[in-house]
């Protein structure tokens, strides 16, 4: 490889990662949360709202927490109530809606029944997801993946219909990856929306209808420039495994999905975004959902080349809380950033080091390379060289999923003709140096060999200190970004629970059993 | 000033004096082609310009076509009798600053400061306030004589007047760095009537900034200050001594 | 079309239908600050233009300022009542073109081309004559019906029309590449004149192409048509045939 | 290095070319020319015209020609006359401009008189000239040469007074070099226009009032941003050692100066350039004038990289042609260009081992950089682009005189707003990949290096091509850029002749004699 890494520290870095992360996995294991179990009633098709425009999800969930029974897990009460009321687990949640009864309430019916009930209820999910995963990958095989880096694009105007005029243009501009961008702080809502929706801040809501409407108009644009596209959207926060159940429902590709994000940019609550993030991570895992870290934000409000091993760092986290939902590298798109001040000297020698250092770490992975945003300016042309150096050092080191910077990143959200101009420069810089990668080394001991290790060595070091006190307690201490989240703070802690020693969640044992042979690793 | 500029008929510089030579580009939604240029050489007639030469017309997809054009002004504009309306604020040092309030109001400044609503942007509002400040300028915490409270971000209106009214803020500064949809208008709107129907308005002096905000838009929005793009803390130091000094005169 | 577009009051589209949004960018020769931000938005207005945003303002030296802005256009116009005047000529292959020469004409078709005045391009008018062609599109000495006598660049107005007179030419090709201080207008116009003087003009089916030229600008100056930017040689071939023998019948 | 040149083969292109230039040498020797008896004209300081605008060098010269003394060389006549008249120069010029008499007319003056009359004359000029280079280097050693590669802009309004503008606001914006392009195919002109300017096509003309205008204006912005600003202007075509009489006496720095552009590009006779160029050359290397060849224009015609030999061979030429003019190496500032399709796969890679490939074998001269022109566009966004990837191509390998290219290259001739652009984007690039070119090195036997040694063979091998029949049997051939030029033929042929034997130069002797000691080489 190019940077010829000191392999012993590349494998103490992912030791110490890895126990770090053992222990907060334990923590997870004895919790559950109601984003959790709400995602159990969406796969069991619960959707749609109540008279007060409430998802049923959520109300079902409510009603069975506020009557005492959540640690229990809700499969069980959707199931004893479909057999008790011999209704549908949809019909069950509307009566709930209506007010009719509390699944708690009713008699426990037949074990036996009930948990056969429970066993069908799952196994049908199961058998749904493998069919939308085979008929993503079928369509895949088909059409054809596309070469990498993928041009990875953003459409953002707040209403799907708009934002499917735009993906359209894009994809036949070039387009391989087309992300809606969630509505301003959608991570902060303790529900999904309900339905299509054409007014967002900022982005579009994430709804499971949304997602079918950009699903069918990308697969369309698909048959036409004979290109699988794939179509990626937001998990992170409040409803990250519910986001995961419904983009795994509708055959999204990818999601950013970040195990601290919510945490540190979001303030959520950490017992609650660790314990969402992995059933979110199963799903994915399942479903083959490619997902996002988010690593650019990291560096998108400290320095990124003094704070450049706290981007590693949490890599090495996302990766092992990742294989603990037993999910394969090649789904992991591992997030890195070019967010270098341009007034650096050798600051593109800097961004060739880092790049390089996330593509020779992460071997395996699917690394997801994210463009200049926080030094781009009103100057758009300026803008636009900066995004064509981003362009030429994400070739050049091999990157994976490439997001195009836009030369209004600092004015605006995309014009369709931003997006055009940011497609046809990827396109032309990939396909001018193509082969750059192939043909060029480095200096042995060099510039960019010397700053790789120095970020690696400040990983492990900063590891070694997490792993003595301990990821959460890290959190605490402000180690990740400069930000200091408390324990028992933060939005959605009271969403957090301890599971009962009859709690079942049939699903999730499923898709352990199905990705790990079972829950302990 | 160039020579022969003439300031009462200015007009944009190409590559000679008044040749009034400007770039645009745009889209049109509508496929490419002959029909297409037309229409956009129509649409740029109607700004009044000439010499319209369409230097790329492009069909780039779905019935989208991208423009760039150069063309030549008909209009010219009056310079020298332009007025800007500018905050004008004096160049001070910490120390002045400081020694300032000391000696005409004889206590600490309050200074409240938020990104209110749905907007998480802090990074703007930080460089403002945070000791460390915006490329060397300190911000407003390192001045000995304003006690700042930073709420942070996404903090609804009504939370920021709460606090506001509990700390007696002489000073609200209010960051707005999303405007898509103009969402900063609904909200910075929303926080002006809040404090009007409290009847605090005049007793505060309300302050907004944004890489988007202008100087004119906070006037129209009833603020008394808008500071843009690259805003230094210090101006707003000297802006705030100044102000308040007045105010409370 | 894209659904919900309303061509009889068609808009530039930004990120949504009817906007309106364009990008502009221009010089003033004015020092950067508050006065010229001004100045800038004052000049944006009188164009028509609303929710000016100045996105850069550089003062770029020597008292010039640098100016990129998005605004929102008030005007639309009506893309549905748009009449283009196109050179229509049918496509035709290099077989259909010899052919149709050879029936309605009987004889070879004599061009003459040239880059005059003191312009000394010659790329753009040998990428239409030259066997070679342009982008894979074989030039006018490929065409069996077509006798092309190409004089290169520099070529006084003169001297063409007297090449012309001199081989019997049915077809004058002139290249205008230079366009600085409209030297493109001078000579195209003398050319013009001399052929009138000389009473060839309408003998002679004249044709003058370029980056900068277009079919409208042609017009304007007496000639018979104008090609501009990406011309293919079979456009030229097709339309100086049907032309030709239009002339003829 | 980075391409590991066949230094054999290095050593062989020069000698081949050497070889075929020598002969072309013995034939300038034998002979002189119009304008190179106009320069002496103008050294002796005969300046403005005659009543009908006729510049006073054409008129002394054209008028000693008529009565067939010029195989003598003018100096004679000149000295003659102001001996026989007691007048300066200056005066006889004018005399005979009112046709008072014509010098060949006057008796011949005593032979030790008129030789002193020469000797006086020729020493002032040497003097002069070393004192205008002095004061030059002075300023140069003073302000600090400027770090390579030199930020290189042009001027081109046509109005002298416009160009000043415009040429203080680049060098305030960062420019290190100012180009006043010439107004539309100057050099076809067989005389130089008199005084300043302000009506010019595509350029301004070159006339020595422009040019002292201009180096007054630098020298101001130079003291003001404290960094010497050199000027150049254009001396290839009609009037070639002229041009670099005026320039060596206004100060000028650099002079675009190819031995065959004039004859290829612009079709003047090839044994006038031939002969023209060689004065034109020792003025420049006696003045340390920078020449720039004309490289750039063969592959604005003919394929970038089929052809990219034939740039390599015009190099190798015209570095022969300047050392028999007695020019060092840092004052030859070799030409090339990047205008490769951007269409082409991997063109970057061909672009840089073209680069290289200039660099490597020139290590000590100065070479010329020049930007994509053919294969820019309208799309002034996509240009931008092409520029930057041009840029860093720059620093990266090691260019030293680097012409900007504008964003509207394809459309006008640059706005302020366009050389502002290209200005700081190159900052931005230079400073950003500042040490990247320390930092790489290419895979031996890579697509870099195998193509840089195919160019040197070809180069090579068309060289014992044009060895075996000539050079000027190749022009006829149409060996260069696909151009054949006859030997007779084109423009300017009937101002070459072949001198008498009593012809003497007595500023060319001097010179010769400073940078050679003497013309055989
Ligand atoms: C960093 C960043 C983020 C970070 C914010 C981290 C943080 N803690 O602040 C993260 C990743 C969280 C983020 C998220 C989003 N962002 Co954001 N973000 C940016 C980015 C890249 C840089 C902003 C920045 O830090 N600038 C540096 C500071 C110093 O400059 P500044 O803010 O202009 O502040 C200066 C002046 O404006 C002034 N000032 C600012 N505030 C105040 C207040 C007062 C009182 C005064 C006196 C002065 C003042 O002084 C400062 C110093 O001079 C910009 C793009 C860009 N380059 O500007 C987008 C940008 C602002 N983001 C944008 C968007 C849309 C979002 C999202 C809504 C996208 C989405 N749908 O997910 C999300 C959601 C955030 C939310 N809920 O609001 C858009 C806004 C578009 C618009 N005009 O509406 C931008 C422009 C990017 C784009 N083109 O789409 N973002
Ligand atoms: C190559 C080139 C040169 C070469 C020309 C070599 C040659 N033998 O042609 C050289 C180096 C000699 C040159 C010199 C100059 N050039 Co020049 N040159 C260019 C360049 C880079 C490319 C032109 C080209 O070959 N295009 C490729 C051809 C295929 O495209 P095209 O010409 O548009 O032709 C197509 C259509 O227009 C059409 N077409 C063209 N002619 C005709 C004729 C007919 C009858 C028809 C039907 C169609 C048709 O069909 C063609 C195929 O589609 C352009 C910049 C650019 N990228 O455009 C500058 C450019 C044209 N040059 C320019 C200038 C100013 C000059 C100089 C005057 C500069 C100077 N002061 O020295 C000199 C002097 C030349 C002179 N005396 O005229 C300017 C013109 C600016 C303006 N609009 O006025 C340009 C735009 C560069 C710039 N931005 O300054 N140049
Ligand atoms: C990992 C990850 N998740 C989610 C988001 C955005 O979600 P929201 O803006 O709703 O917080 C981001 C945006 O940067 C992200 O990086
Ligand atoms: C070496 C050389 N000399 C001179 C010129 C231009 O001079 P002119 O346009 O007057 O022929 C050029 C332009 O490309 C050149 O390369």
């Amino acid at each position: 490889m190019y940077l010829d890494l000191d392999q012993d520290l590349v494998r103490r870095a992912r030791e110490v990662a890895k126990e770090v992360t053992d222990d907060v996995q334990k923590f997870i294991d004895l919790r559950s949360t109601d984003s959790v179990e709400r995602t159990v009633a969406r796969f069991f098709d619960i959707d749609g709202t109540d008279s007060e425009g409430a998802p049923l999800p959520n109300v079902i969930v409510d009603n069975v927490k506020k009557h005492g029974g959540l640690d229990r897990g809700i499969a069980y009460w959707i199931a004893n109530a479909c057999v008790a009321k011999s209704m549908t687990p949809q019909q069950v949640a509307e009566a709930v809606g209506r007010k009719e009864f509390s699944p708690v309430d009713l008699a426990p019916q037949n074990e036996g029944i009930v948990a056969q009930k429970i066993d069908e209820l799952a196994d049908a999910v199961i058998k749904k997801l493998e069919n939308i995963r085979n008929t993503r990958e079928k369509m895949l095989n088909e059409l054809g993946d596309p070469a990498q880096p993928y041009i990875y694009v953003i459409v953002a105007t707040g209403n799907i219909y708009e934002d499917v005029i735009q993906a359209k243009a894009a994809v036949s501009e070039g387009a391989d990856v087309i992300a809606v961008i969630r509505s301003t702080a959608q991570s902060l809502l303790d529900f999904i929306p309900y339905g299509p929706t054409t007014e967002g801040y900022g982005g579009t809501y994430a709804t499971q209808a949304n997602f079918k409407i950009m699903r069918q108009a990308l697969n369309e644009m698909a048959g036409k420039v004979k290109r699988y596209i794939r179509l990626t959207n937001y998990a992170s926060g409040l409803c990250m495994p519910e986001i995961s159940a419904i983009a795994s429902m509708e055959g999204l590709d990818m999601l950013l999905n970040d195990s601290m994000y919510g945490i540190l940019f979001r303030n959520i609550n950490m017992m609650r975004t660790f314990v969402d993030q992995y059933t979110s991570r199963l799903i994915c895992a399942f479903s083959h959902i490619i997902i996002n870290t988010g690593e650019d934000n990291y560096i998108k409000t400290s320095d990124p080349i003094e704070r450049a091993h706290t981007v590693t760092t949490s890599q090495l986290i996302n990766e092992q809380f990742a294989l603990k939902a037993g999910m394969e590298p090649k789904y992991m798109g591992i997030g890195h950033a070019f967010e270098i001040d341009p007034d650096v000297q050798n600051g593109l020698l800097y961004e060739i080091s880092h790049a390089l250092l996330t593509r020779e770490l992460f071997p395996n992975a699917i690394p997801k390379y994210m463009p200049p945003t926080r030094y781009m300016t009103g100057n758009i042309f300026k803008g636009y060289a900066q995004n064509t150096l981003y362009n030429l050092i994400s070739i050049m080191t091999g990157q994976s999923i490439h997001l195009l910077g836009m030369l209004t990143e600092a004015i605006h959200t995309p014009l369709v003709q931003d997006r055009y101009l940011a497609i046809s420069d990827a396109k032309y810089v990939f396909d001018n140096a193509r082969s750059l990668g192939a043909d060029i080394t480095f200096k042995k001991d060099g510039f960019i060999q010397k700053e790789a290790r120095q970020v690696l060595t400040n990983a492990v070091k900063l590891l070694e200190h997490v792993k003595e006190i301990g990821l959460m307690a890290a959190i605490e201490e402000g180690t990740f970004a400069d930000i200091a989240r408390k324990m028992d703070e933060g939005k959605g802690a009271d969403g957090v629970f301890i599971k009962g020693e009859d709690y079942y969640n049939p699903v999730v044992d499923r898709m352990e059993t199905a990705l790990k042979g079972g829950k302990m690793i | 000033m160039i020579p022969d500029v003439d300031l009462s008929h200015l007009k944009p510089y190409g590559d000679q004096m008044n040749d009034g030579v400007i770039q645009l580009s745009f889209t049109l939604p509508v496929p490419g082609g002959a029909k297409a240029r037309e229409a956009a050489k129509n649409f740029v007639s109607s700004m009044g310009l000439s010499e319209i030469q369409i230097v790329l017309s492009e069909d780039i997809g779905e019935n989208f076509t991208f423009f760039v054009i150069y063309a030549k002004t008909t209009k010219d504009i009056d310079y020298s009798s332009i007025k800007t309306l500018e905050i004008e604020s004096p160049k001070m040092s910490i120390d002045e600053v400081n020694g300032h309030v000391m000696k005409y109001l004889g206590r600490q400044i309050t200074i409240v400061g938020a990104t209110i609503g749905s907007d998480a942007h802090t990074v703007g509002l930080d460089s403002i306030l945070n000791m460390k400040g915006y490329h060397g300028d300190s911000g407003l915490e390192r001045y000995r004589m304003f006690k700042v409270y930073n709420l942070g971000s996404q903090i609804p209106p009504i939370d920021l007047v709460r606090k506001a009214r509990e700390v007696k803020a002489d000073v609200i500064l209010v960051s707005q760095i999303v405007t898509q949809r103009d969402i900063h208008i609904k909200q910075l709107t929303e926080l002006a009537d809040i404090l009007d129907a409290e009847k605090l308005r005049d007793k505060i002096l309300l302050i907004v900034g944004g890489p988007r905000i202008t100087h004119e838009l906070a006037i129209e929005l009833g603020y008394d200050a808008g500071f843009g793009a690259g805003t230094m803390p210090s101006e707003v130091a000297a802006y705030v001594a100044t102000e308040i000094i007045k105010k409370k005169l």
